[in-house]
C-alpha cells in the first residue's frame, strides 16, 4: 500500500506540474478564428479562414506595433462545438478577440456565450441568423456582413415587378439561416403584392426531394430554393428530371458558385435565375478585382475566386485591425475603447460600399440582385442587375413594424 | 482499491489550487460528466451484458427537460425553481430509461447495439426537427446554472465540486445498486436468464430496471452537462456524441467503474489537444486510429489492461497478497 | 423403498399433467403426456436420451410454452403462468447442466434465490447482514454442503459443488415440487452416496420428480416410476415393477447392455 | 390523388436504392453476425472511385464494376487482416468497424474534399419520361432503380439459392460451428462474404451518387438507413431487406410530401414499433 501511496503521489505531482501554466506577458494580440474545417462544409469553412488570413496578411502580421497571433479552431456545423471550440480559445489560449463563426445556429449560440465572457470581443464570421444581433444581442458580438434577410434585399421586388412572377412556392433547409432568407425575400415580395402558398421546410442532408417536387402547386409562378452544397444539387437534379420547368429564385448560397460549377442537366434551370447576394465571384467592381487579386496571390492552393465566407471572414479581419488601430491596442476595462471604435468603425468593402454597423452592431450592407448567365465557355456565373446600396437589419422597413412580425420560423413570415 | 477511489478522491478534491481555469472547466469538469455518462454505459455492459448506445439520448432527456424549465435565451418552456427542474430531468430521463429498456429486453449483443442506436436516431431527428419543445436545430441556449443553497454553481469551482460530488455519488450509487438484491438479479440476468425467472424473479422489470437506473445516472450526467455548456441542441444528442461516448466506455474499460472516468479524461485530452499537436484538419483520423490501437491491443480499456497488469505481476507474490489484490479489484 | 405410505390415493395432487404436448416444427418432442403427482410422490423417469425428459421439465416450469395440453400446480391452471409465477407457486427445478450465475458469490446466488419466490420482492432495498434472508441462504448452504463456500464465485466451483448449489437453490422457500434433472450427471462415484443422502432426506411433503441415468439412485430414492419414450408416457408403476416389464428392458435396460 | 400514385411511385423507388445499399449489410450481418458499421463508409468509398472511372473513361457500367471491385478488395483485407481476429467477439468487430469508418470517412474527405459529386448517367438513363396515366414527368433512372433492385435481389437469390457458396452461406446462417465441423476453410468463406457485402455497398454508392448525388455525411445516413431496413425487414434477411426497404421509402416519401417536417421521424417510429411487437424484424428469425 505504502509503494502505491507514494506512486499516486508522485503520478499526481507529475500531473500537477504538467497542468500548470506559465502566465504570458500580454505584448501581443491573440486572435482566435472558428471556422468550419470538417464535415461536409469544410471546403467552405477554408476559404473562410482564408479571408480571416488574408486581412492579417495585409496587415504584415502587425496591429498598433504589437504581433498578431492567429489560432484557427474547427467547428463541425454545431452550435455546441462552435461553443466548445471558443471556450478552449478563450479560456485555454487566452484569445483576445474571436472571429466567426461559419453558419445560422452557430452564431446565435457564439452570442449567447459572449454575454458571459465580457472580457473577449466577437466579430462574426459569416453566420447570418437574424436573431444573432436583431433579438437579445449581445454588446460584445459583432456583425459586419450582415444577416440573410439583408442578403435578399431587392430580389423580392425584382421578381414581382421585372419578372412579373404573381406567386412563388418556397423550398428551404429547416433551420435559422434559410428561415432569414425567407424572410428577406418574403418581406419585399409579400409587400409589393407577391403571394407565397407553400413552404416546404425539408430537413438538412435529405437526399430524395421527389415527393417535394410533386407536391409544388401547378399555379405557382416560380419556385424560391433556398438550399445549400448537395441539397440544393439533389432538388434540382430532381426537378429537372421530373420536367420541372418552373423558373427559379436563389437563396444566397443556392447559386454559390460552387453549385454553378457542379455537373448535371439541372444546370440549365438556373440560367437566368435571379438571387440575392453581397458577394459576386466576378463582380467587375475595382475594389472587388483589387481583393481577388490579393486573394490569388496569397491562396494559389485557395478557390478561383474568394466565396462568400472569405468575403466575410476577410471583412471581419479587417474591422478587428480597424478597430485595434484605432485604440492603439487598448483592451484595458474590458474591450471598452475597441468596442467603441467598431460601433463607429466606417471602412471600404471589397464590393465598393462603405461598411458600418447599425444600433444592434450589426452590419449595413451593399447587397446585389444577381442573375446567373452562360458564360462564353458554357460554364455558369453569376452577373450584377442592380445593386441595393445602405441595406439595414430591417430592409429599410419601420424598425417597429418590422420587429413586430417577430422571430422568423416556418410560419413566421407568412402570405398565403 | 477502495483505497486507491480514497485518494483519487483526494487528489481530485484539491488540483483545483495547481491548475487553471481552463484545465478546471474544460478539462477535468468536462470529463468528469462524460465519465458519468460513460458510467451508465458501463454500468449497462458490465452488470446487464448490453451495449446500449441510447445512454447519450437518456443524458439529453434531462438535459432537455432542464433548458425547458429553466431561464433561457429561447422563449420557450416554462421556469421552475431548479430543484423540481433537476428532480424532473432526473425522472424523465429514468422513465426514458425504462421505455429503452421495454423496447430492447429481449435483446442483448449486437442485437442491443442496432436497436438503441436506432432508439438514439429517432430521438435525435425528432429534436431535430421539432420545434415546440426541443426548439430544432438550434436548441436552447442561455441557461445558467442556478444558485443552489447560497452559492452559485455558474462559479467553476463550486460547479467542480459540484460534479465531483455527483460523480462520487453516481459511483456509490453504482456499487449499492449492484449488491442490492435487483442488482444482483440484473447480473443474474446476464448469466443466466432462464435460470432467474426459475428462482421465481420475472426477468422483464430487472431488465427495465437496470436501463431505468442507467438512465438515472445518464440524467444525473445531462443535468451537469447543460449546466455547464450553458445549452443543448439536436447535435448534444447525435450519432457523433453517441459514438464519443462509447470510444470513452471502450477507452477507459468496461470492467470496473473507474474505467468510465478514464476513458472520459483520455477522450478529453485527446480531444483537446489533438488539433494542436497534429493537423487540424486531421483530428478524425487521430481519433479513429486510438480507437482501434486500443480495441486491438488492449480490449479491456485502459483501466482493464493495467490491472491485469498490476495482476501479472503480483502473481509472483505470496498468496495472501494475491487475494487482497483480488478483492480489491472487485470493489 | 417406498417413502410414503400405502394410501396414496387419498393424497392431495400436487402437479397435474393433461394431454401436455410440444412440438418443434414437424418434431414432436412431448407427446399427448398425462401424469398425475400426488404431494409427498417421490417418482423418477426413466428414458433414453432424446425420450423427451429435459423437454417435460421445460415445459413444466414454463421455459417453454405448451403446444397443447394443461398443467396444473397445486389445483391450479398454470399452463400459460410465465415461469417465475409457477416457482411462486412452489414449483422449483435443477438444470441438468448447471445454469448458475458465475459472476455472483453462492452467498449472492443463494440470497437471490430465497428473495426471489416472495410475492412482494424485497429487490429493491439493500439486504441489511443480518437479515432473515441471510439467515435462509445460510440455512440452504448448509443444506446442499457448501457452508465453507459462501464467498466463493459460482463460477469458481467445482462441478460437483455446483449441482449441490442447483440443489440448494431448488429447496429455498417452501418448495412443494422440486424437478430434479440427473443431478448425478458428472458427479464422482464418492460424491454419489451424499447426494442420495440428500434426496432421501427431503422433507416428506414435498414431490420429487426426478431424471436420472443412475438406476441406482434413481430406483433407491423413488416410490414410483415413469418410462418415457419418443415422448410419450409408456407406463408408471412400482419401481421394482417397471424395471422388470419388458419394454423398459428393450428400449432402456436392453440399450445399456 | 395523382399526388398520392406519384407519391408511391417515388416510395417504390427509394424502397428500391435502400434495397440495393442494404443488401450488403444484411448479407455480412446474417453470416457473420458482423455488425459493420464500416458499410456507409464504404459505399461512399466505392461512390467516388466510381466517378472518378467514369469520369475517365465515360462507361457508367465500367464506373459500378470498380466502385464494386475496389470495395471488395478493401472488405477482403479489412475482413482478412483486421476483423477476422476477432470472429465471434461481436462487440470488438462492431468497435473496430466504427473505428475503421471513422478513419475512411476522414480520409475520403481528405481526397475528395467536401464538394457534392453527381456521376453523370449514360445518356439514355438521363433526364426524364412522361408517365403515361399520371401525365407527369418522371426521372428514368429513377425507374430503372426498380429493375435493379430485382435484378439484384434475384441474382442474390439465385447466389444463395442455387450455388455451392450460397448453401454453405445458408448453413453458416443456421449454424456456425456445423460449417467448421464439415471441414469448410470458414476464415476464407468469411472473406468472400466479406468482400461480397462490400462489393454491395460500393455499387450501390455508384448506383445512389448517380441517382442522387454523394457528398461527406451520406455514409452516415447510408450506415443509419441500412440499418434501419434491415431491423424492420429482419436482420439476416434479404426478403426482409426488401420488405424493410419498402416499407422505410414509402415512409419516407409519403412523410416527405405529406408532413415534411417529421418525414424522418416516421422512419424511426415504425422501426420502434416493429421492435416493441417483434424484436427479430418482420422476416427475421428469433434471437437466440
Amino acid at each position: 500500500m505504502i509503494v502505491k501511496f507514494k506512486k499516486i503521489i508522485l503520478v499526481g505531482a507529475v500531473a500537477i506540474a504538467c497542468l500548470s501554466q506559465p502566465i504570458l506577458a500580454a505584448d501581443k494580440i491573440k486572435i482566435g478564428v472558428i471556422s468550419i474545417l470538417e464535415g461536409a462544409f469544410a471546403s467552405l469553412g477554408q476559404d473562410g479562414v482564408r479571408g480571416a488570413e488574408l486581412a492579417f496578411k495585409e496587415a504584415g502580421g502587425k496591429v498598433a506595433g504589437m504581433d498578431v497571433e492567429i489560432i484557427v479552431m474547427s467547428s463541425d456545423a454545431s452550435p455546441d462545438s462552435a461553443v466548445n471550440a471558443a471556450r478552449k480559445l478563450i479560456d485555454h489560449d487566452n484569445v483576445d478577440i474571436i472571429i466567426g463563426p461559419l453558419s445560422g445556429s452557430e452564431g446565435i449560440a457564439l452570442r449567447d456565450l459572449s454575454k458571459g465572457n465580457k472580457g473577449v470581443t466577437f466579430v462574426n464570421g459569416s453566420s447570418a441568423a437574424q436573431d444573432a444581433t436583431f433579438r437579445e444581442g449581445s454588446d460584445n458580438f459583432f456583425r459586419f456582413g450582415g444577416d440573410g434577410a439583408q442578403w435578399m434585399a431587392g430580389v423580392g421586388t425584382y421578381a414581382f415587378e421585372e419578372l412579373g412572377y404573381k406567386k412563388v412556392a418556397v423550398v428551404a433547409e429547416d433551420y435559422s439561416f434559410p428561415y432569414t432568407q425567407v424572410l428577406g425575400f418574403m418581406s419585399e415580395y409579400c409587400a409589393a403584392g407577391g403571394r407565397v402558398p407553400k413552404k416546404f421546410w425539408t430537413p438538412i442532408g435529405t437526399k430524395d426531394y421527389s415527393s417535394v417536387v410533386y407536391s409544388i402547386p401547378d399555379d405557382v409562378d416560380a419556385i424560391f430554393v433556398a438550399l445549400g452544397g448537395a441539397d440544393a444539387v439533389n432538388f434540382l437534379t430532381q426537378y429537372d428530371q421530373a420536367g420541372g420547368d418552373k423558373p427559379i429564385i436563389g437563396g444566397t448560397i443556392t447559386i454559390d458558385q460552387s453549385i454553378l460549377d457542379s455537373k448535371g442537366p439541372f444546370k440549365k434551370l438556373l440560367i437566368g435565375a435571379p438571387a440575392g447576394t453581397p458577394t459576386v465571384s466576378d463582380y467587375e467592381g475595382k475594389e472587388w478585382k483589387e481583393f481577388t487579386a490579393s486573394y490569388l496571390s496569397n491562396f494559389p492552393e485557395g478557390m478561383t475566386s474568394p466565396t462568400i465566407f472569405a468575403h466575410h471572414y476577410y471583412m471581419a479581419g479587417k474591422a478587428v485591425l480597424l478597430g485595434l488601430e484605432q485604440v492603439d491596442g487598448d483592451l484595458s476595462n474590458q474591450h471598452k475603447a475597441l468596442r467603441a471604435s467598431l460601433n463607429n468603425l466606417e471602412f471600404v468593402t471589397p464590393t465598393g460600399g462603405t461598411m458600418r454597423l447599425d444600433e444592434n452592431r450589426n452590419g449595413i450592407i451593399d447587397n446585389f440582385v444577381t442573375e446567373v448567365y452562360e458564360r462564353e465557355d458554357g460554364s455558369l456565373g453569376n452577373r450584377v442587375l442592380k445593386l441595393v446600396s445602405n441595406v439595414n437589419q430591417t430592409m429599410g422597413q419601420d424598425p417597429t413594424a418590422f420587429r413586430a412580425i417577430g422571430a422568423v420560423s416556418r410560419e413566421n413570415p407568412s402570405c398565403p | 482499491m477502495s483505497r486507491t477511489l480514497l485518494l483519487i478522491v483526494v487528489i481530485l478534491i484539491i488540483l483545483p489550487a495547481f491548475i487553471s481555469d481552463f484545465w478546471l472547466n474544460q478539462i477535468l469538469t468536462r470529463s468528469i460528466i462524460l465519465g458519468i455518462a460513460a458510467l451508465s454505459l458501463t454500468f449497462l455492459t458490465t452488470y446487464l451484458g448490453v451495449v446500449s448506445f441510447a445512454q447519450i439520448t437518456l443524458a439529453g432527456v434531462a438535459g432537455y427537460t432542464i433548458a425547458y424549465f429553466s431561464p433561457n435565451t429561447t422563449g420557450l418552456g416554462i421556469e421552475l425553481p431548479w430543484l423540481f427542474a433537476v428532480a424532473l430531468a432526473l425522472l424523465f430521463s429514468t422513465l426514458a430509461g425504462a421505455f429503452v429498456g421495454a423496447i430492447a429486453k429481449k435483446s442483448v449483443g449486437i442485437y442491443s447495439i442496432m436497436i438503441t442506436l436506432a432508439i438514439s436516431m429517432a430521438f435525435f431527428y425528432f429534436t431535430r426537427q421539432n420545434y415546440s419543445i426541443f426548439n430544432g436545430w438550434t436548441g436552447f441556449s442561455g441557461i445558467t446554472a442556478p444558485v443552489a443553497f447560497g452559492v452559485s454553481l455558474e462559479d467553476s469551482l463550486v460547479f467542480y465540486y459540484a460534479t465531483l460530488l455527483s460523480a462520487t455519488a453516481a459511483g456509490y450509487l453504482v456499487v449499492k445498486f449492484t449488491s442490492s438484491p435487483l442488482g444482483l438479479a440484473v447480473q443474474g440476468v446476464k448469466d443466466a436468464a432462464r435460470r432467474v425467472r426459475a428462482i421465481g424473479i420475472p426477468t422483464t422489470p430487472v431488465i427495465i430496471a437496470a436501463y431505468a437506473f442507467s438512465g438515472f445516472i445518464a440524467g444525473m450526467s445531462g443535468v451537469l452537462n447543460v449546466w455547464q455548456q450553458e445549452r443543448i441542441s439536436s447535435f448534444s444528442v447525435g450519432l457523433g456524441p453517441t459514438i464519443d461516448l462509447l470510444i470513452i466506455a471502450v477507452i477507459g474499460g468496461m470492467r470496473h467503474p473507474l474505467g468510465a472516468f478514464i476513458g472520459a479524461i483520455t477522450y478529453v485530452l485527446i480531444d483537446t489537444f489533438v488539433i494542436d499537436l497534429f493537423s487540424r484538419d486531421r483530428f478524425n483520423m487521430i481519433i479513429g486510429l486510438v480507437l482501434l490501437f486500443i480495441v486491438m491491443a488492449a480490449p479491456q480499456g485502459i483501466l482493464g489492461s493495467f490491472l491485469s497488469a498490476q495482476k501479472r505481476i503480483r502473481k509472483y507474490d505470496n498468496n495472501a497478497i494475491k487475494r487482497k489484490i483480488k478483492n480489491d479489484c472487485e470493489i | 423403498m417406498p417413502l410414503t405410505d400405502g394410501s396414496a390415493s387419498n393424497q392431495r395432487v400436487a402437479l397435474n399433467l393433461k394431454g401436455v404436448t410440444r412440438r418443434f416444427g414437424s418434431f414432436v418432442a412431448v407427446d399427448n403426456l398425462n401424469m398425475t403427482i400426488k404431494t409427498g410422490e417421490r417418482r423418477a423417469i426413466l428414458g433414453s436420451n432424446g425420450a423427451g425428459k429435459t423437454t417435460l421439465f421445460n415445459l413444466i416450469t414454463g421455459d417453454f410454452p405448451l403446444s397443447e395440453g394443461s398443467i396444473e400446480i397445486e389445483g391450479v391452471e398454470s399452463s400459460t403462468l410465465p415461469t417465475h409465477k409457477r416457482i411462486q407457486a412452489g414449483l422449483r427445478r435443477t438444470y441438468q447442466h448447471a445454469l448458475l450465475f458465475d459472476s455472483l458469490s453462492v452467498r449472492d446466488t443463494l440470497l437471490l434465490a430465497v428473495v426471489g419466490i416472495h410475492n412482494k420482492w424485497p429487490l429493491f432495498y439493500p439486504l441489511k447482514k443480518n437479515s432473515k434472508y441471510h439467515e435462509k441462504a445460510e440455512a440452504l448452504a448448509k443444506v446442499a454442503g457448501l457452508s465453507s463456500k459462501m464467498d466463493v464465485l459460482v463460477g469458481a466451483l467445482s462441478h460437483g459443488q455446483k449441482r449441490q448449489l442447483e440443489i440448494g437453490i431448488a429447496l429455498s422457500g417452501d418448495p412443494k415440487i422440486v424437478l430434479f434433472d440427473e443431478p448425478a450427471a458428472g458427479l464422482s462415484p464418492a460424491e454419489r452416496p451424499v447426494l442420495t443422502e440428500l434426496l432421501l432426506s427431503l422433507p416428506k411433503k414435498l414431490s420429487v420428480i426426478l431424471i436420472e441415468h443412475d438406476m441406482d439412485i434413481a430406483l433407491e430414492t423413488s416410490n414410483i416410476v415413469s418410462v418415457m419414450h419418443n415422448g410419450k408416457h409408456l407406463l408408471e408403476g412400482e419401481p421394482e415393477e417397471v424395471v422388470h416389464s419388458d419394454i423398459v428392458r428393450e428400449i432402456y435396460v436392453g440399450k445399456r447392455q | 390523388m395523382k399526388l398520392f400514385f406519384i407519391v408511391f411511385l417515388n416510395g417504390l423507388t427509394l424502397a428500391s436504392l435502400y434495397f440495393i445499399t442494404a443488401c450488403g449489410f444484411t448479407l455480412i450481418f446474417g453470416l457473420m453476425r458482423t455488425v459493420n458499421m464500416a458499410h456507409g463508409v464504404l459505399l461512399l468509398l466505392g461512390a467516388y472511385i466510381g466517378y472518378e472511372v467514369v469520369e475517365m473513361t465515360g462507361f457508367w457500367v465500367l464506373g459500378i464494376i470498380a466502385g464494386g471491385l475496389s470495395c471488395a478488395l478493401v472488405g477482403a483485407f479489412l475482413q482478412a487482416f483486421i476483423l477476422g481476429r476477432y470472429q465471434g467477439d461481436e462487440l470488438r468487430q462492431t468497435l473496430i468497424t466504427i473505428a475503421i469508418s471513422i478513419i475512411l470517412a476522414d480520409f475520403l474527405l481528405w481526397a475528395w474534399g467536401g464538394l457534392t459529386y453527381q456521376i453523370s448517367l449514360p445518356e439514355m438513363l438521363q433526364g426524364g419520361i412522361r408517365l403515361p396515366l399520371l401525365n407527369v414527368g418522371y426521372s428514368v433512372v429513377r425507374l430503372t432503380l426498380i429493375g435493379m433492385a430485382i435484378v439484384v435481389g434475384v441474382l442474390l437469390w439465385l447466389l444463395i439459392a442455387k450455388t455451392k457458396l450460397g448453401i454453405i452461406i445458408r448453413a453458416g446462417v443456421d449454424d456456425r460451428e456445423m460449417l467448421q465441423a464439415l471441414g469448410f476453410e470458414i476464415k476464407k468463406i468469411f472473406i468472400i462474404v466479406f468482400a461480397m457485402g462490400a462489393a454491395l455497398a460500393g455499387m450501390a454508392g455508384v448506383i445512389f451518387g448517380s441517382a442522387l448525388s454523394i457528398s461527406p455525411g451520406t455514409d452516415i445516413q447510408f450506415l443509419l438507413s441500412s440499418l434501419v431496413v434491415v431491423i424492420v425487414g429482419g436482420m439476416g434477411s434479404v426478403g426482409g431487406a426488401a420488405l424493410g426497404a419498402l416499407l422505410i421509402g414509402l415512409a419516407e416519401q409519403y412523410g416527405l410530401a405529406y408532413a415534411p417536417t417529421y418525414g424522418v421521424v416516421f422512419t424511426f417510429l415504425i422501426m420502434v414499433t416493429v421492435l416493441a411487437f417483434r424484436p427479430q424484424g418482420i422476416l427475421g428469425r428469433a434471437e437466440q
